[in-house]
């Protein structure tokens, strides 16, 4: 059954892609209409993720444009699919930035025998199976979906990515799918519970959490800890985190920005869909835990960032760092840190997206990964070097940029309640601007050196600047570029001065889901306080 | 005497061809083995059918001697087969087939 | 010596048995059991046939016997199933059980035979087909090499089968020990030979022969002294008998335990449930590739249906004894199955330990003693059996001079070469990874959801973690055949004629479909339960 | 005193305020995105705005002044910035005579050092990207000062940071350049965590961060609460204003062109933490704050006579200002950690020590953009006949500095002095005499610039620069010499002027201005700080002005000096505090992450696979071996079920 129109457009959310993944697939003889029809149905995607976002009621129902369909009757499992607040802004997100991928990968020269349309028709279908992921309201179909989409990046990481992408690619694999069965057994769990409960197992989640949350606290726990496990490695957590910086490294920058700006996302997602509301003693019982994790994430991604001496390796520290933050504000528990954490989903995505971007026209440009084998680049090549300074400051969260907002929410959030946890954590902000600036500092800054800039003999070659001693021309940016990181920097800046849009879509959310983990905020207003029914 | 015995011989037949399986190296002989394991079997079964005071037993017995009559058949078809290509029939030269 | 067993089975089948006197004697319905008939019927109809008929008119009248043997079969029982009674019904003077699940094995069984007859029935691939043309040549010599070439084919091979078809579907609804064993032989018997027949690699083909009948009759000798100590506990070998005579306790347990212990080792060896695998790989490996695919689909079906309806009818009422110990030898299984699969360097070798692998699955779903259990381990075995078949269907497609190409090293970028084959297999091996939207994962879900329903929540932690063991070896094939370069003198892939094709297809297609949408199959297999009578 | 009541809703000619912020910011804006199609007018937009923003603001004083005292504290809401339930952060700015004290002060001398900068920068090809990164700072120093909660402070407080590193690292082909910038970035962080925190505090005590909101509750808060809030604040403070401990980025800070240097590191920045404190008035002046004010007395004593001090030792022209700035700041924080007694006071100083110390710094950059950017005091000297113009500001500057009578120096620093001795008991005498103390090392320091510069001998005239360049010094153009007069004529009379004003002018801000009876009256002090003084002045003379100076420092030096030159050990003590391990924790932790947490994954995977390697052993081909495990097996499993049965 379906709820109103906008049933129709998260439909339409979900086919687009996955038609658009078959359709560019069969073209990949051709690599350009190829090209061009994976952008044509990424921004068709977009334009509805717009539309279905404006279709959505902040102040209406927790899920809305449901639509669902029985799937297997014997074990209740049903393909239905509705979207709240959180998974709304994710699925934006997503429609965002596959476009700008696809656009930052147009010209990207792809191993031997590989076509562009295998690769865009991957990424669609990657594409196709988050949105899923995040829309899913069976926790079957979650599962399902969740470990589907592992395929296709294992596929992209494995085919297009670098020297070691067999093993990064197996390794990502391994990772996620052991989380995902670990998962599976607590899934089972529920369903086996509602089963108990009901006289009839089922999946829905909402029935699901009704059923499951007042369970007793060790049978929660260990139910708790098998989702947690899945979503901690999914959203890298400390000491579950070595496969992203391998697959980071290896994988292709498109696949990277996909990789930790949608794919770990789903972890965090799930912190909040299913941990909170499912089991919210076992959620209170552990926070610690979580909170200890996420605190040590913070430091130690940070300070790892600083260590790194590959770029690739260095972004996956420095998501490692941020998801420190997302779960900080998530278990700490107040609608603040909530919603921060959210928008730091979203503003995780753009700034370390943009920031991913900006470092691949770099290697692009260099043809190394290596930090040593720049610097001084911003003499040549300006507008790059402007635009890794306004990402670097974004993801280092300085106010009037996107990230700020959620910083600054998950930390005053999460302060009243936690308030070790996060002094810890705010010691991070200086680390961020110690490693952001480092990178900054190492390639463009100073005068022009590395191999990647200068003849391996260190001498002048021919350059655009000769005076600068470059070795090869070394363009600045070109329009294509530009327009691909122009969204970002609007985006950056807009959400930084005026985050009020999404924080209005979100918060009805986070209050809903404070209500179902029975959490109350620790610092009230007198007039208006989120009333649960 | 009381049929315990006939049963603790037939295990201890039953465990003189295991044993003669895993100590043996001519297949014939294996096999034998085989051979003298069900057998042991057939005098528990006999013997079961005594203490039990029911025929069927015995005839079990019967069934599994024509059994084993099939297995015999197959076997020394098989045995004969690798020992004509082999020149031997000692079942530790035949592992090509391992790890 | 075909006919010396059809002969035993017809003494079989008339065997007056010492009917208890408490049971009421029911009216022999033929209706029943007419598949079995059709089949075993046809077996001795094709020995004859052998001895009638001239060389060159054996292998098409063969295979047009044998299919239609099997179809008609099929028929036979599709024709019973709709008139079935629900709670199943005793045949053949009490020997055997034909009820629901019976049912269900026996249109499993007679399925995955079609495909396996296909198999064996290809010569498209070979000419004249995998099998030898003249068993009685010695390998090594002149006539052994011209026969590699020849197209004649030792036909027997269809007759025997079926012969193995008809112990099989015995087996599975054997009502008592004796009929069980006798079945057990039947089965066993064909096999032992088909193992030796190979065209190619003559002395790896008998040297499995060799193992495998050896440590069968050894297998059987446990089977059949279990049988005798259970017949010395309860003075019947009825399971139904036995079961009410553990019910009441005042008969020495050490005869019952013991003898129950023989028996199951004895079909644990059938099942190649480790430890008592030990043959599984060598044999796999040594047999004609069409042969081990009827061996790894069939057997493991007859295998788990025996232990399911002796674990459920016999020994329900001790279960909370053995159960432990079955939890040890699963355990066991599936440790052995994964970690030895992850250095095998023979992708027919890997299937093998894969299926020990999921020999131990199956297990867990066996000794759950509940209706789920019973219906996820029948539905598990359907999907296994297609996958293992089909997969080895695939396997028998990658050929250089010297024949098959077993061996891993030769997969290298197998997909440049022929991008559909490596795409199926890639998904096969998925579906016995598990991985969802494939019958694989169905099956497990439906197996581990009736183990922790059942109260095996560590076990099947411990199962989950191995199948992500697994995963491992199942990754590295794809991860070859995707991500490594070919090698130069790389094996070619056959297009396989119309029976491979079929059989592939029948086995890919039932791997999708019950991936998809398994609620029908759930539905049959959950429509049941064991006659006890 | 509470002035949270009398905020009205900004109407008129404040309704217009966020014209402040914006003028400057789309100037940044077009500037940045503009690109080369703006350089031929990228500087007179620069300036033009800057100016504009200071029209505004003089027009906005005016309108402000015309309303009685009481009604001068406008709130100005712009628009909801950050809502979530029980937090609500609004972008809004508060007109009141504090903020537009600076307004003026920022616009003013930002308008100044724009003009100024055309000249100076006229040579640089990326001219028009500096007059954007100076307007970027003007915007945010203007937000930070208009802001109305601690949260939009907050933002200019980061805002202000930025520009400073952008224009720190200005040359930043150069490394030093850019590592100082980089520097003067993560100290200022380190502040600004302290602000975070307080902020924190505040809305988990009091559940806003809005000024009138704060600063009605913090009344209500404990004794600790508040304490840790003042502390927190001043950390934030330190950082920015260059206070100790976290002084040592503003020398290096001088890596920055000149203009940068007097407008950011010398009259506007370096003070916001003066005017966080001013800010905060209605929580340090709180009875429970009584310790958070003493700890803000401390570092500013502490600061101002390490500032001095290592003034005297540096030869570096604008280091040896840039320490003078800090000294000076030090007073500034002293004052108003004097609470009521000090907040004008400190104020005050902070609005002359502008003009004075930002002509000051003009003049050093004319002075240098006249020897080709020689910095070395030691090779220049006797400039006062090549560069009159420069001279003569500089020396007013000079005397306005170490308090000559009726300069403004002579106003605001007296003032401070005296009221230091106000402070009850011994702190009045220990902090008086600290500050008296500084008045004469300042002197000291100063006299030896002023010597070594423009007296003197010119040793640079058989010198070459470091690109081989002989010295023609010359007199620079009139872009560059009337900021310099201008500037020169406010630190002349602008302490005559505003001392009298001022106090009642910010009195519904901070506060009146409460008159101490310290042991010494203010006359007793004044003629003591300029006795002490003089007798600075007098030293140096001594010391410097007869006799001749050698080129290059001398090296074999008494211990002070030694200790001075190196910033009294200041970046060593970061260095083995902060860096060194620091560097050694991320190289730990990268080995631990190898071979540690990602080796332990390995390893599971390799051993794995090891054993496997092994056990596949066992399947020797042999068929009796697998009978045996058959049998081995067997015997387990039956043992095990009569175990289970019978034990």
């Amino acid at each position: 059954m379906t709820s109103g129109t906008g049933s129709w457009l998260l439909a339409a959310l979900l086919l687009v892609p996955l038609v658009g993944a078959a359709v560019v697939t069969a073209l990949r003889g051709n690599d350009h209409t190829a090209k061009l029809a994976a952008l044509a149905f990424s921004v068709v995607e977009f334009a509805l993720a717009i539309a279905s976002w404006v279709n959505f009621k902040p102040d209406g129902a927790r899920l809305q444009q449901a639509f669902s369909f029985d799937w297997i009757p014997a074990f209740g499992v049903h393909i239905s699919f509705a979207v709240d607040g959180i998974a709304l802004v994710m699925i934006a997100v997503i429609g965002l930035l596959v476009p700008l991928v696809i656009g930052a990968g147009w010209a990207d020269k792809l191993p031997e025998g590989r076509t562009k349309g295998g690769f865009f028709g991957l990424i669609l279908l990657e594409q196709a199976l988050t949105v899923g992921v995040f829309a899913a309201t069976d926790v079957f179909l979650f599962y399902v979906l969740f470990e589907i989409m592992l395929i296709p990046m294992y596929f992209l990481i494995g085919s297009y990515g670098g020297a070691r992408r067999q093993y990064a690619a197996v390794k990502f694999f391994l990772y996620s799918f052991l989380g995902g069965l670990i998962m599976l057994a607590s899934v089972i769990g529920c369903y086996v519970m509602a089963g108990d409960e009901l006289g009839k197992g089922t999946f829905d989640w909402a029935t699901l959490v009704r059923v499951v949350h007042d369970a007793p606290l060790g049978t929660q726990i260990w139910l708790f800890l098998g989702f947690f496990i899945a979503f901690a490695v999914k959203a890298p957590l400390v000491p579950l985190h070595t496969w992203l910086p391998d697959a980071t490294a290896e994988a292709p920058i498109g696949v990277a920005v996909l990789l930790v700006g949608i794919l770990d996302k789903v972890g965090t997602f799930g912190f909040l869909r299913y941990l909170l509301p499912m089991f919210p003693a076992a959620s209170k019982e552990l926070a610690p835990l979580v909170l200890v994790l996420a605190v040590i994430g913070v430091i130690y991604g940070s300070l790892l960032a600083t260590g790194q001496r590959d770029m690739k390796r260095f972004l996956a520290y420095v998501s490692i760092a941020h998801f420190g933050f997302i779960a900080l504000g998530i278990f700490a528990f107040s609608s603040q840190s909530l919603t921060g954490s959210v928008t730091y989903m979203i503003n995780h995505s753009i700034a370390t997206g943009m920031l991913i971007l900006v470092v691949g026209m770099v290697i692009s440009r260099g043809g190394s990964t290596r930090v040593a084998d720049y610097g001084g680049m911003a003499k040549l090549t300006p507008v790059l070097a402007a635009m890794l300074l306004i990402a670097g400051l974004s993801s280092m969260s300085l106010p009037g940029t996107n990230s700020f907002i959620s910083e600054f929410l998950v930390l005053i959030g999460s302060f009243p309640n936690a308030p070790v946890y996060t002094i810890i954590a705010t010691v991070g902000m200086v680390l961020a601007a110690l490693y952001v600036l480092w990178l900054y500092q190492r390639i463009m800054q100073g005068p022009v050196r590395g191999d990647a800039l200068i003849g391996a003999g260190g001498g002048p070659g021919t350059a655009i600047a000769p005076e600068l001693g470059a070795k090869k021309a070394i363009a600045d940016l070109n329009t294509r570029e530009k327009a691909v990181l122009a969204p970002l920097l609007l985006l950056i800046v807009a959400l930084g001065l005026f985050p009020k849009p999404v924080l209005d879509v979100v918060t009805p959310t986070v209050n809903a889901t404070m209500c179902e983990a029975q959490l109350v905020d620790p610092v009230q207003s007198a007039e208006e306080r989120p009333q649960c029914q | 005497m009381t049929p315990t015995y006939y049963l603790l011989l037939s295990a201890l037949l039953f465990t003189i061809g295991a044993v003669g399986v895993l100590v043996r190296r001519n297949a014939i002989v294996v096999f034998m083995c085989v051979e003298l394991m069900l057998n042991a079997v057939n005098l528990s079964l006999v013997t079961f059918a005594r203490i039990n005071g029911s025929l069927s037993g015995q005839i079990m017995a019967f069934f599994v001697m024509v059994v084993a009559a099939a297995e015999v058949v197959i076997g020394l078809a098989i045995i004969m087969s690798i020992f004509r290509t082999r020149r031997t029939a000692s079942v530790d030269d035949s592992n090509l087939l391992k790890y | 010596m075909s006919v010396i067993s059809s002969v035993l089975l017809l003494a079989q089948e008339q065997a007056p048995l010492p009917v208890p006197s408490d049971t009421k004697v029911q009216a022999p319905s033929l209706g029943a059991v007419w598949p079995v008939l059709i089949v075993l019927g046809a077996a001795c109809l094709g020995v004859l046939l052998e001895a009638l008929l001239p060389r060159h008119l054996r292998w098409s009248t063969q295979v047009v016997l044998s299919l239609l043997a099997v179809v008609g079969a099929g028929i036979a029982l599709v024709a019973y199933v709709s008139d079935a009674p629900a709670a199943g019904e005793l045949a053949m003077k009490g020997t055997l059980a034909i009820d629901r699940p019976g049912l269900f094995l026996w249109g499993t069984l007679l399925a995955l035979a079609l495909g396996a007859v296909l198999l064996i029935a290809d010569r498209s691939v070979e000419p004249g087909g995998a099998f030898v043309a003249s068993a009685a040549i010695r390998p090594g010599t002149l006539q052994d090499r011209a026969q590699v070439t020849s197209t004649g084919m030792q036909t027997e091979v269809f007759p025997l089968t079926l012969f193995a078809l008809g112990g099989m579907m015995t087996f599975c609804v054997a009502n008592d020990l004796l009929t069980m064993f006798v079945a057990l032989e039947v089965l066993s018997l064909p096999l032992y030979l088909m193992c030796g027949l190979a065209r190619r690699r003559r002395l790896l083909s008998q040297e499995s022969a060799v193992k495998y009948f050896l440590l069968g009759a050894f297998a059987s000798a446990f089977f059949l002294y279990g049988v005798a100590l259970l017949y010395g506990y309860a003075g019947s070998v009825r399971l139904s008998d036995i079961s009410s005579a553990a019910a009441g306790t005042d008969r020495s347990d050490t005869l019952l335990f013991a003898g129950m212990g023989l028996l199951v080792i004895g079909l644990l060896f059938k099942a190649s449930v480790g430890p008592f695998h030990t043959w599984t790989p060598d044999v796999y490996q040594g047999a004609p590739t069409p042969v081990t695919a009827f061996m790894a689909a069939c057997t493991k079906v007859a295998a788990f249906g025996g232990i399911l309806r002796v674990l459920q009818v016999a020994f329900e009422s001790t279960q909370w004894e053995w159960r432990g110990v079955l939890w040890g030898v699963a355990i066991v299984s599936m440790v052995i199955g994964a970690v030895l699969g992850l250095t095998q360097t023979d992708v027919k070798r890997m299937i093998a330990y894969s299926s020990v692998a999921h020999a131990g699955f199956l297990l867990i779903g066996s000794i759950a003693l509940t209706e789920k259990g019973l219906s996820g381990t029948l539905f598990y075995l359907l999907t296994y059996g297609f996958t293992t078949l089909a997969a080895f269907g695939v396997i028998s497609l990658v050929r250089d001079s010297s024949g098959e190409a077993t061996h891993l090293s030769q997969w290298a970028g197998l997909a440049k070469r022929s991008p559909l084959l490596a795409g199926v297999f890639t998904f096969l091996l998925l579906a016995l990874a598990g991985i969802p939207l494939t019958s694989g994962f169905v099956g497990k879900f439906v197996v581990f959801e009736a183990a922790i329903a059942d109260g095996m929540a560590p076990l099947v932690v411990v199962a989950l973690i191995a199948s992500a063991v697994a995963a491992f070896f199942y990754l590295r094939v794809i991860v070859l055949m995707y991500f490594s370069e070919p090698a130069a003198d790389g094996p070619t892939v056959t297009v396989p004629g119309a029976f491979t094709t079929a059989a592939i297809t029948l086995g890919v297609l039932v791997t999708l479909l019950l991936g998809l949408a398994p609620a029908f199959a759930l539905d049959w297999a959950g429509s049941g339960a064991f006659a006890i009578h | 005193m509470n002035l949270a009541a009398e905020a009205h809703q900004a109407s008129g000619v404040a309704g217009a305020a966020w014209l402040l912020l914006v003028l400057p910011a789309v100037g940044a804006a077009v500037l940045l995105l503009g690109g080369r199609r703006t350089d031929k007018w990228g500087h007179l937009l620069g300036s033009g705005t800057v100016i504009a923003a200071f029209v505004y603001g003089v027009i906005l004083f005016f309108d402000t002044k015309s309303l009685p005292a009481e009604g001068r504290v406008a709130n100005l809401h712009v628009f909801d910035w950050i809502s979530v339930n029980s937090l609500d952060v609004e972008f809004g700015l508060r007109i009141d005579p504090l903020s537009l004290t600076f307004v003026l002060l920022i616009t003013g001398v930002g308008s100044l050092i724009h003009i100024y900068s055309i000249g100076y920068m006229s040579d640089d090809r990326d001219r028009r990207r500096f007059f954007a990164y100076l307007n970027l700072f003007v915007s945010a120093m203007l937000l930070l000062v208009l802001g109305n909660s601690f949260v939009t402070l907050y933002f200019g407080w980061e805002g202000v940071g930025l520009a400073s590193y952008l224009l720190i690292g200005w040359y930043q082909g150069k490394n030093f350049a850019a590592t100082a910038a980089k520097k003067a970035f993560l100290m200022n962080r380190v502040g600004d965590v302290g602000l975070a925190l307080a902020i924190f505090l505040m809305f988990k005590n009091i559940g806003s961060t809005q000024y009138d909101v704060v600063f009605a509750e913090i009344g209500k808060q404990s004794t600790g609460v508040v304490v840790a809030i003042g502390i927190l604040l001043l950390l934030g403070a330190c950082g920015k204003s260059g206070q100790f401990p976290l002084q040592a980025w503003l020398p290096d800070a001088m890596a920055g062109p000149t203009p940068v240097s007097a407008l950011i590191h010398a009259a506007t920045m370096v003070t916001a933490g003066v005017y966080l404190i001013a800010r905060s008035s209605p929580l340090y002046s709180l009875p429970q704050a009584e310790d958070a004010r003493f700890v803000v007395m401390i570092i500013g004593a502490v600061t101002l006579v390490i500032g001095c001090i290592i003034g005297c030792a540096y030869d570096d022209f604008k280091k040896v200002l840039a320490y003078s700035t800090v000294s000076q700041i030090g007073y500034m924080i002293l004052a108003v950690g004097l609470g009521p007694a000090g907040y004008a006071l400190g104020i005050l100083h902070l609005l002359t020590h502008g003009f004075f110390k930002a002509g000051l710094f003009l003049g050093a950059g004319s002075v240098m953009h006249g020897m080709n950017d020689e910095g070395d005091i030691r090779r220049l000297g006797g400039l006062a006949r090549k560069m009159p113009i420069t001279f003569v500001t500089w020396t007013l500057g000079y005397l306005a500095l170490i308090g000559f009578p009726f300069l403004s120096g002579y106003f605001s620093k007296d003032a401070i002095i005296a009221a230091a001795f106000g402070a009850h008991g011994t702190r009045g005498w220990v902090f008086g005499g600290i500050a008296l103390l500084g008045a004469g090392l300042t002197a000291f320091y100063m006299t030896r610039l002023l010597i070594l510069v423009f007296l003197g001998k010119p040793r640079w005239e058989n010198l070459k620069s470091e690109d081989g360049r002989a010295y023609h010094p010359h007199e620079s153009g009139p872009t560059m010499t009337i900021p310099m007069i201008i500037l020169a004529v406010g630190s002349v009379a602008g302490g005559a002027i505003l001392s009298g004003l001022l106090p009642a002018w910010l009195e519904p801000s901070v506060g009146e201005l409460v008159e101490t009876h310290g042991p010494l009256n203010h006359t007793v002090v004044s003629i003591l700080t300029v006795g002490i003084s003089l007798i600075g002045a007098a030293i140096a003379f001594a010391i410097f002005g007869r006799r001749e100076q050698p080129v290059t420092r001398p090296q074999r030096v008494s211990f002070p000096v030694r200790a001075a030159r190196a910033d009294l050990y200041g970046n060593h003590l970061n260095e083995a505090l902060f860096s060194r391990p620091g560097v050694w924790l991320t190289r730990f932790l990268v080995f631990v992450d190898n071979r540690g947490v990602d080796g332990l994954v390995n390893g599971i995977a390799a051993g794995l696979g090891g054993s496997s390697g092994r056990l596949r052993r066992l399947q020797t081909g042999f068929v009796r071996s697998y009978a045996l495990s058959m049998l081995g097996g067997s015997i387990l499993v039956i043992a095990a079920l009569l175990m289970v049965r019978f034990a």
